[in-house]
Parts: structure tokens; sequence; C-alpha cells
């Protein structure tokens, strides 16, 4: 098994630890945490995968994608925790409420 | 003239004059609505002249920085991104006005900049060609959709604005990786480049898997749907329309971009039938639903989830025919539903209230929206002469020619589903509230009836300017699968 | 291995001590205040020990330069940050630890 | 020897970040949830470095790790300040049937994409040799800034109308929220008097380096948001008459500045955001100048939360 392999791989655990914790929390904050996990396995798959060995050239295109992603990652997190802060000031609690209460 | 007009980089403008509308919005916001509204006016003339353009020259391509594929990125247009961009400027024409007597002063300073984004977002959606970029354009149009959910600050749009959010990102990260791993495995970003390497490994499966459930969810089809009902009717009732009529087509333009460019041809009969049974669930199950509800604009979203399954049953069919079927059940449904939440919203303003029981006599306070949302339904149900009706007749043709008896029942079930709900609400909109009714009525300008009524009448004209319509379509094949 | 190397190398293993020292501290002590003594007083030393070390093996002042001026981020942002900290914890009621 | 020393560290630095990940999610503690998120961002932060991947290590510091974390923090003070309760996640998760076979889901899931890493083709080898050959003509010598702001400017010109429009919408929702009294203290005061002046320097150089090396308008952008924060924490507010259309005007500088670029590159070379290279490299330095001021403004303004001025409202 190659370095980037090794790397690629711990890149999907988080992805799935991330998507794990996602579906699993109803506290806002955790779901935002979950999310920028995944995020975070999904730039570790594409960064191990631009150097397949060491004396490869390293892709930049893959680098320039994930700082995009960082970005991009920050402004969702931002907004994210207004509307849960938001949603804690009109409900008094940080999750989101059942389908039953939702409709009613 | 003509060549002034042939000239003008068109679909630049699409993207870049919402852009910089936005940002003079934020600025200056005393001057917003002005450019609302003139911004609005020449994304329609923009959408003209890109159609002309595609008209006689053939498809767009538009090297960014001068790289061109598979370095750069390039702006792409074919006929599929055309019904989608017509379909934005018509309904976000539409909306712009609406909004402009919806909202107070106070509400629509924050609104128009936000809106803007959206409308730039939507354009560079349909536009690009290129898997990141879609991404990121993916991103901002579902920043700004959730932001506008969540305008109102009540308990039920925050909410339904939240779980949006998560799983608008849900969606875009199971994407992006599939993007990722369609970039290592094949070494290009650029659709049409992939379709020429892609071969069926592994990774080409994952990523299908990957990105198809991603944008499955932002598209909302059964069992995905599960977040649709309260975010779009939470939203204030033009976000709703534009979330309904637009912002779920705009995953499902880049499923159907991937479908037919990339994984339709090794992804096989299995998978398109599959897509095709949700689709069918998707029917019964919305349709049903919405027939269940006792609240106005629950019953219309609902009503999308239904029609979402109809743009699914070309997946199976996967002839031409269908396909151009789908195109133009999609800007039906656009314009229908659009027109059908502005008019919803019209009665919630109008008694205070969504409740379907109590819409009391609303007909004659409101004739002109009661009409809008009986046309809007007319088109929904698939009755002849509207838009609706030629999508689903010649979707109905191409499942008879095929066989497929149990998709034309489907269809044909829907469509009397459909009937059931319309006129459930139209039925009550005669008659007298069950209890006394004490509300306020408020007065509607007349801007926000009329414009739901053109968008329905739109629906409705689609009818008759349909088949004509369909060579426009066909421009750069988007359908053959050659790709671009 | 020139002597700049094997000083180096000295210099790089004492700072990891003074690291793992701090570590041990961080984990071991009984109370806040405590903690933050250890982690600081190790930290700093740690770093500046790595630092020194390191600053030995590049061959331009301005990569030397900025090796320091990370030291010297790093002193006043601890301190800093020991001295919110500490304060925080004093308004929380918490007492110094005594024996 | 030395290919295993370079293992056992790889190895290490994966068990610890994905150990960190675990327990940040597993905590219902939410303080304790965030500081290891934030040890995780910077554990992640080596890694980028191991993997050669210096400007996403920068990135990733300054935003991932650096204003993520100062925005969690801040969210976690309002959280506190508006529900005690909330801080503490008692809601649990699903349970029962329904967690288990959500997990056997997730374990197929991990499954599917481990075996598609771990087959993934290699004939086609990225772009890094288009990027090599192409480089002399983007104006700047560090790949990745050629990427980010030549070969694939588009995408930076709407990932900086991201970041923008997040933090429009979260104008729009206006926090009425008034942010927790702390006294800032003279030590706080004397830190931000000495930091602010260097961390500006610190973004100035960044961005100038970005051209070469590792660096550019992000990174650079989240360090001068660090010298905002820092003068937010130590009591210092934005004078009224900025706090208007200056400071909108601050927010808009580097988007505008981009989408101009990309009308003149479009009425004068034929298509957008074509940068001849001769101006190539100047240009390149203009935008990543104008959007470092305004990313910085965006990121200081998301970590306030509310328009200045509207705080108490």
């Amino acid at each position: 098994m190659s370095v980037a392999l090794f790397y690629a791989l711990a890149g999907a655990g988080l992805f799935s630890i991330g998507l794990h914790a996602l579906l699993v929390h109803r506290h806002l904050l955790r779901k935002i945490l979950a999310v920028n996990v995944m995020g975070s396995g999904v730039f570790l798959v594409l960064a191990a995968m631009a150097a397949p060995n060491a004396i490869a050239l390293s892709d930049p295109v893959p680098h320039a994608m994930i700082i995009t992603g960082i970005v991009v990652a920050v402004a969702a997190t931002a907004l994210a925790l207004v509307l849960m802060l938001k949603l804690t000031a009109e409900t008094g609690q940080a999750v989101l409420p059942g389908r039953e209460e939702e409709n009613s | 003239m003509t060549d002034v007009w042939m000239g003008v980089p068109w679909a630049v403008i699409l993207i870049v004059l919402p852009l910089a509308a936005a940002m003079t919005a934020f600025v200056w916001p005393r001057i917003s609505q002005l450019l609302v509204l003139g911004c609005s006016l020449v994304i329609v003339l923009a959408v003209t002249g890109l159609a002309l353009q595609l008209w006689y020259h053939g498809v767009f391509h538009h090297a960014l920085g001068g790289w061109g594929a598979p370095l750069g990125i390039e702006l792409y247009a074919d006929g599929l991104s055309l019904v989608l961009l017509a379909a934005t400027g018509l309904v976000g024409a539409g909306v712009s006005v609406y909004a402009s007597a919806y909202f107070s002063v106070e509400e629509k300073r924050r609104f128009w900049p936000i809106w803007l984004f959206l409308l730039a977002a939507l354009n560079a959606l349909f536009l690009s060609a290129d898997l990141f970029n879609l991404y990121v354009t993916l991103e901002l149009m579902g920043l700004a959709a959730v932001a506008l959910t969540a305008l109102p600050g009540s308990r039920d749009a925050l909410a339904g604005a939240a779980r949006y959010l998560f799983v608008s990102l849900l969606g875009s990260l199971a994407y992006l990786l599939g993007v990722a791993l369609l970039y290592h495995a094949f070494g290009s970003l650029d659709i049409a480049v992939l379709a020429e390497r892609l071969r069926p490994v592994p990774a080409a499966w994952v990523a299908l898997g990957l990105m198809s459930a991603g944008l499955l969810l932002k598209t909302a089809l059964f069992p995905l749907h599960f977040w649709l009902p309260p975010a779009h009717s939470s939203a204030p009732s033009p976000v709703s329309a534009v979330l309904s009529a637009l912002v779920i087509k705009a995953s499902l333009y880049i499923l159907l971009r991937l479908w037919i460019m990339l994984f339709g041809p090794f992804a096989g009969d299995g998978v398109a039938a599959f897509l095709g049974l949700l689709g069918v669930a998707a029917i019964l199950w919305g349709s049903v639903q919405a027939l269940r509800q006792t609240r106005l604009k629950l019953l219309v979203a609902y009503s999308t989830v239904a029609q979402i399954g109809y743009l699914f049953l070309a997946f199976p069919l996967a002839t031409v025919a269908s396909w151009n079927a789908t195109m133009v059940l999609l800007l039906s449904h656009a314009l229908a539903k659009s027109a059908m939440f502005l008019a919803a919203g019209n009665f919630l303003n109008f008694g205070g209230h969504d409740r379907i029981a109590d819409l009391d006599h609303i007909v004659q306070r409101l004739p002109l929206s009661a009409f809008a949302f009986a046309l809007a339904g007319v088109s929904l149900m698939g009755l002849p002469p509207s838009g609706g009706f030629i999508g689903k007749w010649l979707l109905l043709e191409a499942a008879l020619v095929q066989g497929r008896w149990d998709l034309a029942a489907v269809m044909l079930l829907g469509g009397l589903l459909t009937a059931a709900y319309v006129f459930k609400v139209l039925g009550k909109s005669f008659t007298q509230a069950d209890v006394a009714c004490t509300y306020q009525p408020k007065e509607i300008p007349a801007r926000m009836q009329w414009v739901a009524l053109i968008l329905a009448c739109g629906a409705i004209l689609l009818g008759f300017g349909g088949t004509p319509l369909l060579p426009l379509l066909e421009i750069g094949v988007p359908f053959d699968g050659s790709g671009p | 291995m020139t002597t700049s190397d094997y000083l180096s190398a000295a210099l790089l293993t004492t700072g990891g001590l003074f690291f793992l020292a701090g570590t041990f501290g961080l984990l071991r002590f009984p109370d806040v205040f405590t903690r933050l003594h250890a982690l600081t007083k190790a930290d700093n030393v740690g770093l500046g020990l790595t630092v020194a070390g390191l600053a030995l093996q590049v061959d331009s002042w301005a990569v030397a330069g900025k090796l320091l001026l990370i030291w010297l981020l790093a002193l006043l942002a601890g301190a800093t940050v020991s001295y919110l900290i500490a304060q925080g914890a004093l308004r929380l009621g918490i007492r110094p630890w005594k024996r | 020897m030395e290919t295993l020393i370079s293992w056992a560290i790889d190895v290490a630095l994966v068990l610890l970040v994905v150990s960190l990940a675990w327990r940040a999610l597993a905590s219902t503690d939410l303080f304790k949830a965030i500081v290891l998120f934030i040890a995780f961002g910077l554990v992640l932060t080596l890694v980028w470095v191991r993997l050669n991947a210096t400007d996403v290590a920068l990135a990733e510091a300054a935003i991932g790790a650096g204003v993520t974390g100062a925005l969690l923090l801040a969210a976690y003070a309002k959280l506190r300040a508006t529900s005690p309760d909330a801080i503490v996640d008692r809601a649990g998760g699903i349970s029962g049937i329904g967690a288990i076979s959500l997990l056997i889901l997730i374990l197929l899931v991990a499954a599917a994409l481990g075996y598609a890493v771990w087959t993934l083709p290699s004939d086609y080898a990225g772009l890094g040799k288009e990027v090599a050959a192409n480089l002399d003509q983007s104006g700047v010598s560090n790949p990745v800034t050629a990427v980010l702001l030549n070969f694939r400017g588009y995408d930076t010109l709407l990932e900086i109308m991201v970041l923008l429009l997040a933090l429009l919408g979260a104008w729009s929702l206006g926090i009425t929220i008034p942010r927790p009294e702390a006294a800032p203290g003279l030590v706080l005061d004397t830190l931000s008097r000495l930091l602010v002046p260097l961390l500006i320097l610190v973004a100035a150089y960044l961005l100038w380096v970005g051209a070469h090396a590792p660096g550019g308008a992000f990174q650079a952008g989240a360090v001068l948001a660090a010298a905002g924060v820092l003068m937010l924490l130590s009591g210092r507010e934005l004078p009224a008459a900025l706090a208007t259309w200056p400071l909108r005007l601050a927010l808009v500088l580097g988007p505008a500045t981009f989408l101009m670029l990309a009308v003149i590159t479009l009425i004068l070379e034929g298509r957008v955001l074509k940068l001849s290279p001769e101006w190539a490299g100047r240009l390149i330095l203009i935008i990543e100048t104008t959007a470092t001021i305004s990313i910085g403004v965006t990121l200081t303004a998301l970590f306030m939360g509310a328009p200045p001025g509207e705080e108490d409202r």
C-alpha cells in the first residue's frame, strides 16, 4: 500500500464518520461539526491522490479545489451557526423540531 | 443590427449582471428595487439573445480565461441549458415583480441582494459543464436558497431552513466526493473530456452512486423528499415559488447532464428502471399526501414532490422523444408551480391563513388569483391545451410505443389524483367557511394577482407554442449522448 | 554529520524532553493554575530550544529570523492566553490548589 | 529505516486525526466537542504538510481550524447566553433499530468508498503537466495560485461571492442576542496593540509571497480577520461613521474588482478573465489585494454575527 492510498482511505473513513454523526445526532452544533468532518474527508481523498508517489509531479489542481472547498465550508458553517442561534432564540432548543411538532 | 445582437456575449451577461446588481443592491439599497426589475428584464432579453445565437450557430462555448478544457473552465449552452435558462428568466422576472409588492421596505432591503445572488447562481449553474464549477454554483445557489427560506424568522421557517441547509450540504459533499473520485480516476473535470475517458471501474460506479444520491436528495425525489414540504411551505411565498419552480430543477439538470453524457451508457437499464420506479412512487405518494393536506401551501409543496416523479419517468424510456417530453414538462411545471405558489401566497396574505377548509368564497374576493390557481392546476393535471398536456402526452406516447403500459397507467392515475387535489382547493374556494371568519381581509396589490395569472397563462400558452419549441430543444442534440 | 548537526540534534532532543515534561505536567498537576505553569514554562523553553536547533540548519538569515519570530509570537500568545485562562478560572471561583 | 520512520509518522498522524474526529463528534459536551474539532483541524494541517500541500496547510490552519474555530467558540458563547440548556446535547439521537440499520448503511458506504479508492485506476495523471506547461504564461510561479487566479479563476470569483453571500444571509437573519460582555482587560488590550500591526504585516507578506511560494489571498484574508477578531475581543468597535456604507464598500471591494476585471477582459481580450501574460502578474496582485481586504472584513463581520450597530436590536 502506498502512502497516498493510506491517506485516501483515511479520507474515506472521515467522510463515513461525519456522515454517521450527521444522521444520528439531533443537536445542530454537532451536525455542523459532522458536516465539517465530512468535508475534510473529501478534501483528504482529493489531496492524497494528487501526489500518487514521491517522484511524480504533485498536481496543484486538487490543492486549489481544496482551498476553494475550505472557503465554501467556512461560509456554510457561518450561516449554519447563525441559523442555529436564531432557532435557539425562538424555541429555546438547538435541535430540529420533530416532524409531528412541525406540522402543528 | 442582427450582427450586434448576435455578437453580444449574452451568456456572460446572464452571470455577470445579476452578480454586479447583487453587490450594488447591497451597497446602495435605495436603488435596489429598480435595479432588480431592470436586471430581470435584461435577463429575459439575454436568454432570448442566447436562444437566437444557439439557433443560428449551434452550441455555445466560451473558454474562460482563454484556456479551454481540460485546464480551464468552459461555459457551455445547448438546448437543455436553454430551457432551464428560459424558465429562470421568466419565473425570475415574475417573482421579482411579485416580491416588489409582497415584502415591506425593510424586508426588501435584505431580500434583493440575496435574490440576485440566487438568480446569478442559477444562470451560472445552467451554463456550466465543469464538474467542480458545478459544485461551486450549487453551493452558491444552496446558501442563497437557505437564506431566503429563513427570511421570515418564524419558528417554522427557521426549522425548515436549517433542515434544508443540512440536506443541501450533505448532497453537495456527496457530489463533491464523486467528483474527486472521477478526477483522480480519469484526470479531468470537464464533462465532455470525462465522457471520452470513462470506463466501468469501481471508482466510476461509486462516483455515480454518490453523485446521483446527492443530487437526488437535493432534487427531493421520493423517498428523499422529506425535507421539501416543510422548507417550501414555510418560506415566504415568492421564495416558495422559486424553490419549487427552479432550485430543485438545478440539481435535476446536473443529474440529466451527467446521466445523458456520462453515466447513461454504462449504467444500463437496471439503474434507469430503478429511477423510473422511484418516479412512479413519487407520483403516487406525493399526490396522495397532497390530497390529505389541510394547509394550502403544504398541498402545493406535496404536489411538487409528485410532479418531480414525472420528470424521472423518462429514464427507463430513454428515447429522444421522452427526454423532450421531460423538458416540456419541466418548463411547464416551473411556470405552473410558481403561479400556484404565488396564488396561494395571495390567499394566505388576504385571509391571514392558508387552511383549505376556510378559503371562504375566495373566488369572489380574489378572482384573478383563483383563476391563476385553476389555470396552473389545469397544466399540472395535464389537460389540453396546456404545456403540461403536451409534455404528458409526449411522455405517454413514448411509454405506449415501448409497451410500458404500467408507466402509462401511473401517468393517468397521477393526473386523476392531481385533479382531485386541485378541485379540492377550488371547491372550497366557492363555499362558505365552516366557522364564521373573523379575519380582517388585507388588500392584495394588483401586481401580485396579475403576476400569478400571467405565469399560469404562460404554462397554458406553452401548450400552443410547445411543439414549435421542440427543435430549439434539440440544439446541440443534448439527448443523443454525444456530449458537448 | 558536522558539529552543528550534533548541536542541532542535542538542542532538538532537549526541546522534545521539555515538551514531554510539559505534557506530563499538564496531565498530572492538580489544578488549572499549576497546569498552566507546567504548560507554558515547558513549552516556551521547549519551543525555544527547538527553534534554536532548527535555526542552526538553515542557510539564510531571513529564515532564521522568521523562526525567531515564531518563538517570540508563541511566547506572547502563551503568556496572554494563560493569563486569560487563569483570570477566567479565578472569576469562576476556582481557588489555587493548596496541599 | 527512513521509510519506516516516515511510515510511523504517517500512521500516527492518521490515527490521531481519525480519533480526534471521532471523539469530537461523539462528545455530548459541546465545548469539548468544539475544542477537539479545533485540535482535529490543527493535526489535519500537519497532514497537508505531509502530503506536500503547503498552500492547503496554510489555508486549513488559518481558515479551517482558525476562523472556523473562532466562529464555533463565538457561537458557543452566544448559545450559552441564549439557552444554558442547549450547550450540552441531551436530545440524543436515533436509537434502536433505526440506529443499527443506519450503522449498517454507513458501513456499506464506507466499504464501497474504500474499495473505490483502493482500485482507483492510474492511467490519467491529472492536470499537473498542463499546469506546469502553461505556468510561465500565468503571471505567477506558484502553481496553486496560478490555478486559483488564472486557469480556474472563475471558480475563485464565484467562491468569493459565496463568502459574501454567507454574510448577507447571516445579516438578514439579524441575531438579537447581545454579545456576551467580557471585560477586555489591560493584557488583551496590550496584546492587540502589539499584534494587530504585526498581523497586518503578516497578511501583506502572505499575499505577496503567494505569487511564487505557498500563500495567497485566502490565507492572508484569514490572518487579517484574526487581527479584526482580536480588536473586537479587546473591546474596540467600528466607529459608527464607518459602519454604514464604507463597511459595505470594503465588503464588496474584492468581489467587485474581480467582477470588473471579468468584464474588462471580456471587452479587451474577448474572453472573460483572460489575462495577457505580460499583465497577468500585476492583475493577479490587484485582485488578490482587494480580495484579501474583503475576505478579512467579511470573516470578521461573520464573527460578529450582526451588522455593527444592530447587535442589540
